[in-house]
């Protein structure tokens, strides 16, 4: 059949520059390059190229150019290229169209609109290079008070687990990444001190000895689930929902599920390892509690549970009950969150903004009394140490950062992730294309990013006079706003620029 | 101010006189005691004294029993326990004199869960391991998403009947449904039996209508070894439950398989 | 309650969210008991709630004066109680009042308000056949204008008892055990959000109707909406109340019976309407048409009560428990199984009903009507009798 | 002693080692130059396996036992104690294959391109990290540098 | 008298092995090597290559002219050892210089064997060993010009002498007394396509013939009488049918002797402080795991090498060798190692590949799933990840269907051996 669909990149070759070497022909999962040796030619297939960028960055002689393909069909301020593009797509497979990464939808950006404070005068500012910074963090439930009587301080202290900083990595399975991927963000999760979220992949077990620095998810697959795995870990997150696709749940088709990937989930080697939409013991706020319960008694109530959702437009009712179904940690996902696979028509289309939710979830808390009772997590499209200072700022106790981790390990935001191909070798399991993550280069790189942030975010905290984190938390004014509605500040907490 | 001490207070007191040693066995009166008293307790019984058999009585409605017992222990228990009876449980027996609640063998690992009675919605949801026997009916979505992984391969069997969505999602392991108290003309009740199934076998004796079954299955013929794993199957069913075992046998069965591993291989647009 | 809304739903979110435990017993001959089995059994499911809300429902505790209008109302100030009182004289003729009793020395309940009863009798230029709507009115008037008032039981020879605590609580709170009826409904409530107050506990009435209820109904804006076109306005935010409206149309208004009602709430799958037989077909298909707005989307399972008759009625695939239970002239229905035989140890049946089909127990007949025979649970003895 | 290793798993076929080898083995060292300028053209001295998703770049490593020179009959291939590598003198090899066969990893090819002589990795002496490792873009291939092997006592 | 710590008597591969090892430990004990060859040390397969001028004469030599200098070992060349005193620990030469040893190896290399042949005793014939042996030729073909010449013999030094001689321009009568060339290297299939290849380029070759008498003229050689009767006319005639360890300095001697000096694995002779290696001695096998004659280069200097150091004080124990071969003709490439064909009265599994058109052709004897013999014709790359196969009894059951692959190498191996390739120093 004929398709219709036009190419969605341009390939230009600098032939002066080309040397036949034939890396980008080797380098293309999607089989875009060819080269013909009766021609001495180098061809390429400009259909099959996602942009990734791959050829671009490993040919030697810098004689690729990608960049998107300049086609327009007649100007149309409704029917945008996307969508016809989409509309060929379906109307050629009658199928539902996935993409890969975070929303890439202009929606705002609230990040973009919200300032920083700093010290001036009235109040020193801190040099972060000779003075302490602080920026440790407990996760986990605290008691509303410490009982102090008769020289005993008598205290119920739930399970804690400490992070050196803010950045946790998220929920990035093993299956949908791939093994050099995942071991990359445990091992740089363990460097960092801090953590990094199993998804639904499972724990290989033997990158367990020694590492604890991970939370370990629980979620409506159960894949990889069992004692040792959940007492293995630090955290324990039941995963309810994903920002990316709010109310859906995955398909890991049966041709990523590789022996390791099947041994790791425990499930048969080739078959689809499908995460239903819900978890099916769980339908109800107190069929959540029944599951944070069973998770805390088969660990010994050793462990902070931890849910995670979607931000939705509930989000501060749900939260709210999730705190009082026992979980100890609130992990929201917002609306820019990546995904390996999502329908694009839910990724782009549901969940509302990180900065909302979140800044609507610590208020909620804070006035039913309750946001002593667990920590806030938050996830989704966080780009930066300036989004993440703000989101601590907004009430969060600590970011997760997926994408932005993906990025430093190589990702390009292609997008093709569901295709199971990645020419960086992050989102796939074919052995060819996943060894192109060398687990140490890219450990190296997630180390550096952490690092980095950390330095960003403790020379923010010196400029307000702040030297330990949880003086930030929730402190919104040390945020101001620009160009947002009153509604928006509202929601958010926070007082206009000048005001 | 003197040493200041610090007092952890989460820890339940234990009340020891709940526990009585008879004739090598162990009785544990659960009566009125709050799961988490009761489960903390069991575990330190069983780590204590490493009985072969336990016994709990007064059981009404306490949730999580086996769960996180990771040893070789046979826990009889008297009464309802509640939900989530043996959920992550990786290694004990558990025969339950009376009605399973939901959830009963919840993400289990292996061991074994009998069950005198019946047995709840979502009865060995995501199971990957070990063996429940229900004396009669299940509830919904019982089985759903079972899986099997290498040595690893959970059996459920069902007494009675299963209502909708038996086996859905499920990815390995064995269901079977005896259908016992039915007559030949009456079918099952479950609806949607099988959907999305990707991995394993279900065997219902008795009737079972096409609409019942979800799309992704499909109807295998019953051949040797299918016939010799019902016997042993209804064997066992018979050893628990005081059953004539080729009774059992005197039925047609019905075989489910799924058609593909791939169920939603076709739902997009790559 | 002028400030009803508010006191409901101080976040102003779309609806209030709650989830919880449910316990339902009956006599169908009409015997009476004592309530404490049914707080016995729903503080043995106190983990579905948390404490943020539990209430009961009994019928036939006021033997004295079944003819009269028993109103429940709470103050939370003597202002209300002045204001209502004057309101009630003038709309009703009260036969008596008095304060619900209570125990002062209750543990586990937050805040009591005032609570008082009255028995009253409609004035007598209502017709027979108005005087229901007519209590609708004024209650509905009471809970909406008056200032921190609110009517949460309004039914004749039944009353409800209810606050913030769990059920237990509560009950032990309002002596419960000193009344006897022959039907007790009871809920543990996990509110997921709201600062609780007593009057957003359940059950919840109107007239004689109550709903104790769990799960989170997906469709709560369409039936609101649909039922606000007949008149209704619900300004409890609750899918209890949306299904205490549902049931007050179908029934009382449309006059379908009960088990033609469960096949709104819970309409049959096409799938399965397609395999009926043709004149079936079309009633179930007119159903679906006409009530489109009232199918309740998403996870329920309630116990609907009223005079005579407790209904058991779960979602059309089952999201959320119900089982139900038989012994003697006994009908228990309840979310766990265990309750029922703490307070029924040698209860002789209990099954799963099917998602959809209502367990309907009645007084007048004595009879419980179900679709699904229950299977004799794990007492089978004949099951080996007939060997090989 | 200095020797390269091959790391297999994070090898990925992409022979940039072998372009760059050509590289720097070639007249100008210019990458386009050497590729489309010179006439007789360089021949890479490491040369990478493949057997599927599985590859690695395999050069000289040096053996402590150099069976290669052991068995070489013109004196061509010579351990060299200046740099403590093996070395190849091609003016001296006659082609006979000896080394081929001496090479149990197999890092010795015929250089079909130019002379009959075995073409062999020369560890880049000249240069702080051989080209090789130096552009390998994920660190496949190791230099190692250990002194154990030290002519010195 | 002169007293040497290390005293070799050899300057090839043996004996430069030897030194070599030696050095690696004891950069200063005193050391000399003894050879009734006065040439500075040259590679002795390489006479072929500078016979047909493929190689200058400077590019002979195996190691720098300062190679002994920088070893600070004393060459005593052109002079031979005549007697050893295994008492006294002395050596003495020609001249009867006597010299003194503590350590002593015996690298004596062969001696061609040439047989009784009517009219060898008259007319002037060569052999094709020494660098001597090359030289006379060159001189003998710049006197004269010769167009035929007679090889007798067509085993590998037979054939570098007939390729030389091609080269040369000579046409190259090759006279083999067994049914094919290069047979005790080869089997049927190898010897074949080499005997293709050696016609191809010009020479002739007769098989299952030998000549029984050297006719000629005033001492110089002009023909031969076939033993069909047959007179061929040619020019030159060179003896190279094989080689016989040069063992005449310790034959009267308590050294023990079979074919060759008796040694172990350490390449002692029954002597305390005697050694001895190469062509003279019967070393170590690995594939039939005893002591027989290796007359090769690359055993050879192992074997010396694996003396050196045990001279030296470092035990080290000879297991490399085996029957090896690499060898190019025409730019032709061959290499075989250990059985050609199973040995009577053994089961081996034979695989083999042969290509026709390419004249390529692979061959591997099996035998409890180990490989025992080797065979690769034209397409020699990666053969010596096969020897190493062979060398450390690797089972090869998992990857044997790999192993016939033209490409077959390191790649196809387990990982664990995968991991040795890439990342061990051995």
């Amino acid at each position: 059949m004929l398709t219709h669909l036009l190419p969605e990149f341009k390939i230009i070759r600098d032939d002066e520059r080309c040397i036949r070497c034939e890396v980008c022909v080797r380098q293309c999962g999607f089989d875009v390059h060819s080269y013909d040796a009766e021609e001495d030619m180098l061809y390429a297939d400009e259909n099959k190229c996602v942009g990734c960028q791959r050829c671009a960055v490993m040919c030697p002689t810098n004689a690729l150019t990608i960049k998107p393909h300049d086609y327009e069909y007649r100007p149309n301020a409704n029917w945008s290229k996307e969508h016809i593009r989409d509309l060929n797509k379906q109307a050629e497979t009658g199928g539902v169209i996935l993409t890969g990464s975070g929303n890439d939808k202009p929606y705002r950006i609230y990040w973009d609109h919200l300032v920083l404070n700093a010290s001036q005068v009235t109040n020193p500012s801190i040099d972060p290079l000779r003075e302490p910074m602080e920026l440790r963090t407990y996760l986990g439930r605290k008691p509303d008070k410490v009982e102090f009587d008769n020289n005993q301080v008598k205290v119920d202290m739930p399970a804690q687990v400490m992070i050196e900083t803010p950045i946790i990595f998220s929920a990035l399975s093993y299956g949908a990444i791939s093994y050099q991927a995942w071991k990359a963000l445990l091992e740089a999760a363990d460097e960092g001190g801090t953590l990094c979220n199993t998804g639904e992949g499972g724990w290989p077990h033997e990158l367990r000895p020694g590492k604890t620095r991970v939370i370990a998810q629980c979620a409506s697959g159960r894949f990889g689930v069992d004692l040792d795995y959940l007492n293995s870990a630090s955290i324990v997150e039941i995963k309810i929902g994903q920002g990316a696709k709010p109310g859906i749940g995955g398909h890991l088709p049966g041709e990523k599920v590789s022996a390791d990937v099947s041994r790791t989930r425990m499930i048969p080697e080739g078959t689809d390892a499908i995460s239903p939409a819900p978890q099916h013991d769980i339908y109800s706020i107190e069929d959540l509690s029944m599951l944070i319960y069973a998770l805390k008694e088969a660990t010994h109530y050793e462990k902070p549970i931890s849910v995670k959702i979607s931000a939705v437009h509930n989000a501060p009712a749900i939260a709210s009950g999730m705190v009082r179904a026992g979980a100890d940690i609130i992990a929201l996902d917002g609306l820019r969150g990546g995904t390996g696979a999502a329908p694009k028509i839910i990724r782009d289309n549901v969940g509302i903004p990180i900065e909302l939710a979140l800044a609507a979830v610590d208020q909620r808390l804070r006035n039913e009394g309750i946001r002593n009772q667990a920590s806030i997590l938050v996830a989704g499209g966080f780009r930066n140490s300036g989004d993440i200072t703000k989101a601590i700022a907004l009430g969060a106790d600590a970011v997760y950062v997926g994408t932005a981790a993906l990025v430093a390990m190589g990702c390009t935001l292609c997008q093709k992730c569901y295709t199971g191909i990645c020419n960086w070798g992050i989102c796939t399991q074919d052995p060819y294309l996943s060894k192109r993550l060398n687990p140490e280069i890219a450990k190296r790189r997630l180390v550096n990013l952490i690092r980095g942030w950390s330095l960003e975010i403790k020379e923010m905290l010196g400029g307000m006079g702040i030297n330990a984190l949880e003086s930030l938390r929730g402190n919104r004014l040390h945020l101001r706003a620009i160009g947002l509605d009153q509604w928006e500040l509202d929601v958010l907490g926070v007082r206009g620029a000048g005001d | 101010m003197g040493r200041i001490t610090l007092i952890n207070t989460s820890r339940p007191e234990n009340d020891m006189n709940r526990v009585k040693f008879e004739n090598g066995r162990i009785r544990f009166d659960a009566d009125r005691l709050f799961y988490k008293d009761l489960n903390f307790l069991l575990r330190d019984v069983l780590k204590e004294h490493k009985p072969e058999i336990i016994s709990i009585h007064n059981v009404y409605g306490q949730r999580y029993i086996g769960t996180n017992l990771r040893q070789n222990v046979k826990i009889e228990i008297y009464g309802t326990p509640g939900n989530d009876l043996g959920a992550f449980m990786d290694g004990p027996t558990i025969e339950v004199f009376g009605n399973a609640q939901d959830g009963c063998g919840n993400t289990m690992n292996s061991g074994e869960i009998v069950v005198h009675g019946s047995a709840g919605d979502i009865t060995g949801f995501a199971a990957r391991g070990g063996e429940i026997f229900v004396k009669d009916d299940v509830g919904y979505r019982v089985g759903i998403h079972m899986k099997e992984y290498q040595g690893k391969k959970p059996t459920l069997v069902i007494g009675g009947t299963a209502q909708d969505f038996l086996g859905e999602y499920m990815a390995g392991g064995t269901l079977i449904v005896f259908g016992l108290y039915m007559s030949e003309e009456q079918r099952h009740r479950a609806d949607f039996i099988g959907t999305g199934m990707h991995g394993g076998t279900i065997y219902i004796r008795g009737k079972v209508e096409e609409h019942q079954l979800g799309k992704e299955l499909g109807k295998v013929e019953m051949k040797d070894d299918d016939w010799a794993l019902m016997e042993e199957y209804a064997y066992k069913y018979a050893e628990h439950f005081g059953y004539n075992h080729k009774q059992i046998l005197n039925r047609d069965f019905v075989k489910l398989v799924p058609l593909s591993l791939r169920p939603y291989g076709k739902l997009y647009a790559y | 309650m002028e400030n009803l809304s508010r006191k409901q739903n101080p976040y102003n979110d779309g609806k209030v969210i709650d989830s919880c435990g449910l316990f339902g017993m009956m006599s169908l001959k009409g015997n009476t008991f004592s309530g404490e089995d049914a707080m016995t059994a729903i503080a043995n499911m106190n983990i579905r709630g948390n404490g943020l809300g539990g209430g009961l429902a009994a019928y036939g505790i006021y033997p004295d004066r079944p003819d009269q209008y028993a109103l429940h109302i709470m103050y939370e100030n003597g202002r209300g109680r002045e204001e209502t009182e004057a309101f009630l004289k003038e709309s009703f003729e009260i036969v008596f009042n008095e304060e619900v009793p209570h125990r002062d020395s209750a543990t586990g309940v937050v805040n009591p308000p005032l609570v008082w009863r009255y028995f009253v009798n409609t004035l007598g230029s209502i017709k027979e056949e108005d005087q229901d709507d007519y209590v609708v009115e004024k209650v509905m008037f009471i809970n909406t204008k008056i200032h921190d008032t609110f009517v949460f039981s309004s039914g004749k020879n039944m009353g409800v008892f209810k606050g913030v605590g769990f059920p237990e609580n509560i009950g032990h709170y309002f002596c419960l055990e000193d009344y006897q009826g022959y039907l007790w409904t009871a809920h543990a409530r996990f509110p997921t959000n709201t600062q609780a107050w007593w009057g957003g506990a359940h059950p919840f009435s109107i007239l004689d109707w109550t709903v104790v209820h769990n799960g989170e109904i997906s469709s709560y804006g369409t039936n609101k909406n649909f039922l606000e076109m007949y008149g209704y306005f619900c300004t409890m935010f609750t899918d209890t109340e949306v299904m205490a409206y549902a049931v007050d149309l179908l029934i009382r208004q449309h006059h379908l019976p009960i088990e033609l009602m469960a096949k709104v709430l819970a309409a049959p799958l096409w799938s399965e309407i397609d395999r009926m037989p043709e004149d079936e077909k079309e009633v179930y298909t007119a159903l679906r048409q006409v009530y489109a707005g009232l199918l309740l989307n998403g996870p329920f399972t309630v116990i609907i009560a009223h005079q005579g008759e407790m209904i058991g009625l779960g979602d059309r695939i089952r999201l959320r428990p119900l089982v139900a239970g038989l012994h003697k002239d006994m009908l228990y229905l309840s979310s766990e199984e265990a309750p029922m035989r703490l307070v029924c140890r040698d209860l002789e049946y209990s099954w799963i009903p099917k998602g959809g089909e209502p367990i309907i127990g009645r007084l007048e007949t004595n009879e419980v009507i179900y679709q699904d025979k229950p299977v004799v649970v794990g007492m089978d003895k004949n099951a080996n009798t007939s060997s090989a | 002693m200095r020797r390269v290793i091959a790391k297999e798993e994070v090898c990925i076929g992409c022979r940039l080692c072998e372009i760059w080898c050509q590289v720097q083995h070639s007249d100008t060292k210019d990458i386009i130059k050497a590729f489309k300028k010179e006439d007789k053209q360089a021949v890479p001295r490491v040369h990478v396996e493949e057997e599927g998703a599985r590859s690695f770049g395999l050069q000289c490593r040096n053996c402590e036992e150099p069976y290669c020179v052991y068995s070489c009959i013109s004196g061509a291939m010579y351990y060299d104690e200046e740099t403590g590598t093996v070395q190849h003198d091609p003016e001296k090899c006659v082609g006979c294959w000896t080394c081929i066969m001496a090479c149990h990893r197999g890092a010795i090819l015929r250089d079909e391109r130019g002379e009959r002589v075995a073409a062999k990795c020369d560890m880049c002496t000249e240069l702080e990290v051989p080209a090789c490792v130096a552009h390998c873009p994920n660190e496949a291939l190791i230099l190692v540098e250990d002194d154990q092997e030290e002519e010195t006592e | 008298m002169r007293h040497y710590k290390y005293l070799i008597i050899g300057n090839s591969a043996g004996g430069i092995g030897a030194a070599e090892a030696i050095r690696k430990t004891d950069k200063e004990g005193s050391m000399a090597i003894i050879s009734d060859e006065e040439h500075h040390v040259y590679g002795r397969p390489l006479i072929s290559y500078y016979l047909g001028d493929e190689i200058d004469y400077d590019k002979i030599f195996y190691r720098p002219f300062d190679f002994y200098d920088k070893k600070k070992i004393d060459a005593i060349l052109g002079k031979k050892a005549v007697k050893v005193d295994f008492d006294r620990s002395i050596v003495t030469l020609d001249d009867a210089e006597e010299i003194e040893y503590e350590k002593l190896l015996l690298a004596t290399g062969g001696t061609p064997f040439v047989p009784p042949i009517k009219g060898l005793d008259k007319y002037e014939h060569f052999s094709f060993i020494t660098l001597d042996d090359s030289l006379k030729i060159r001189e003998r073909l710049s006197r004269k010009k010769i167009e035929t010449a007679i090889v007798l013999g067509g085993g590998l030094i037979g054939l570098k002498a007939a390729e030389a001689l091609t080269m040369r321009g000579i046409n190259v009568k090759v006279v083999e007394l067994a049914d094919r060339v290069l047979s005790p290297v080869l089997d049927e299939q190898a010897s074949a396509i080499i005997q293709d290849v050696v016609e191809s380029e010009g020479v002739e070759v007769i098989t299952g013939h030998t000549f029984n008498e050297v006719v000629g003229n005033g001492g110089m050689a002009n023909g031969v009488i076939m033993d069909t009767g047959v007179k061929i006319d040619c020019g030159l005639v060179i003896i190279a049918i094989g080689v016989r360890p040069r063992i005449d300095l310790v034959k009267d001697s308590p050294v023990k002797l079979n074919r060759g000096i008796v040694v172990n694995k350490h390449m002692e002779t029954n002597i305390p402080n005697v050694y001895a290696c190469g062509d003279c001695a019967e070393v170590y096998d690995f594939l039939s795991d005893n002591f027989r004659l290796t007359p090769l280069w690359p055993t050879a200097y192992v074997g010396g090498n694996i003396a050196g150091h045990n001279m030296a004080g470092n035990a080290k124990e000879y297991v490399w060798g085996t029957g090896m071969n690499a060898v190019d003709f025409f730019g032709f490439p061959v290499i075989s190692a250990g059985y050609i064909n199973p040995p009577e009265g053994q089961e081996m599994e034979v695989l083999t590949k042969i290509e026709p058109e390419n004249m390529t052709y692979k061959k591997f004897l099996i035998q409890d799933n180990r490989i025992m013999g080797m065979i690769f014709v034209n397409e020699v790359d990666r053969a010596g990840v096969i020897l190493g196969l062979m060398r450390d009894k690797v089972d090869v059951s998992s990857f044997k269907d790999d192993l016939l692959r033209i490409d077959f190498g390191a790649v196809h191996l387990p990982i664990k051996l995968r991991e040795e390739i890439n990342t061990a120093a051995v």
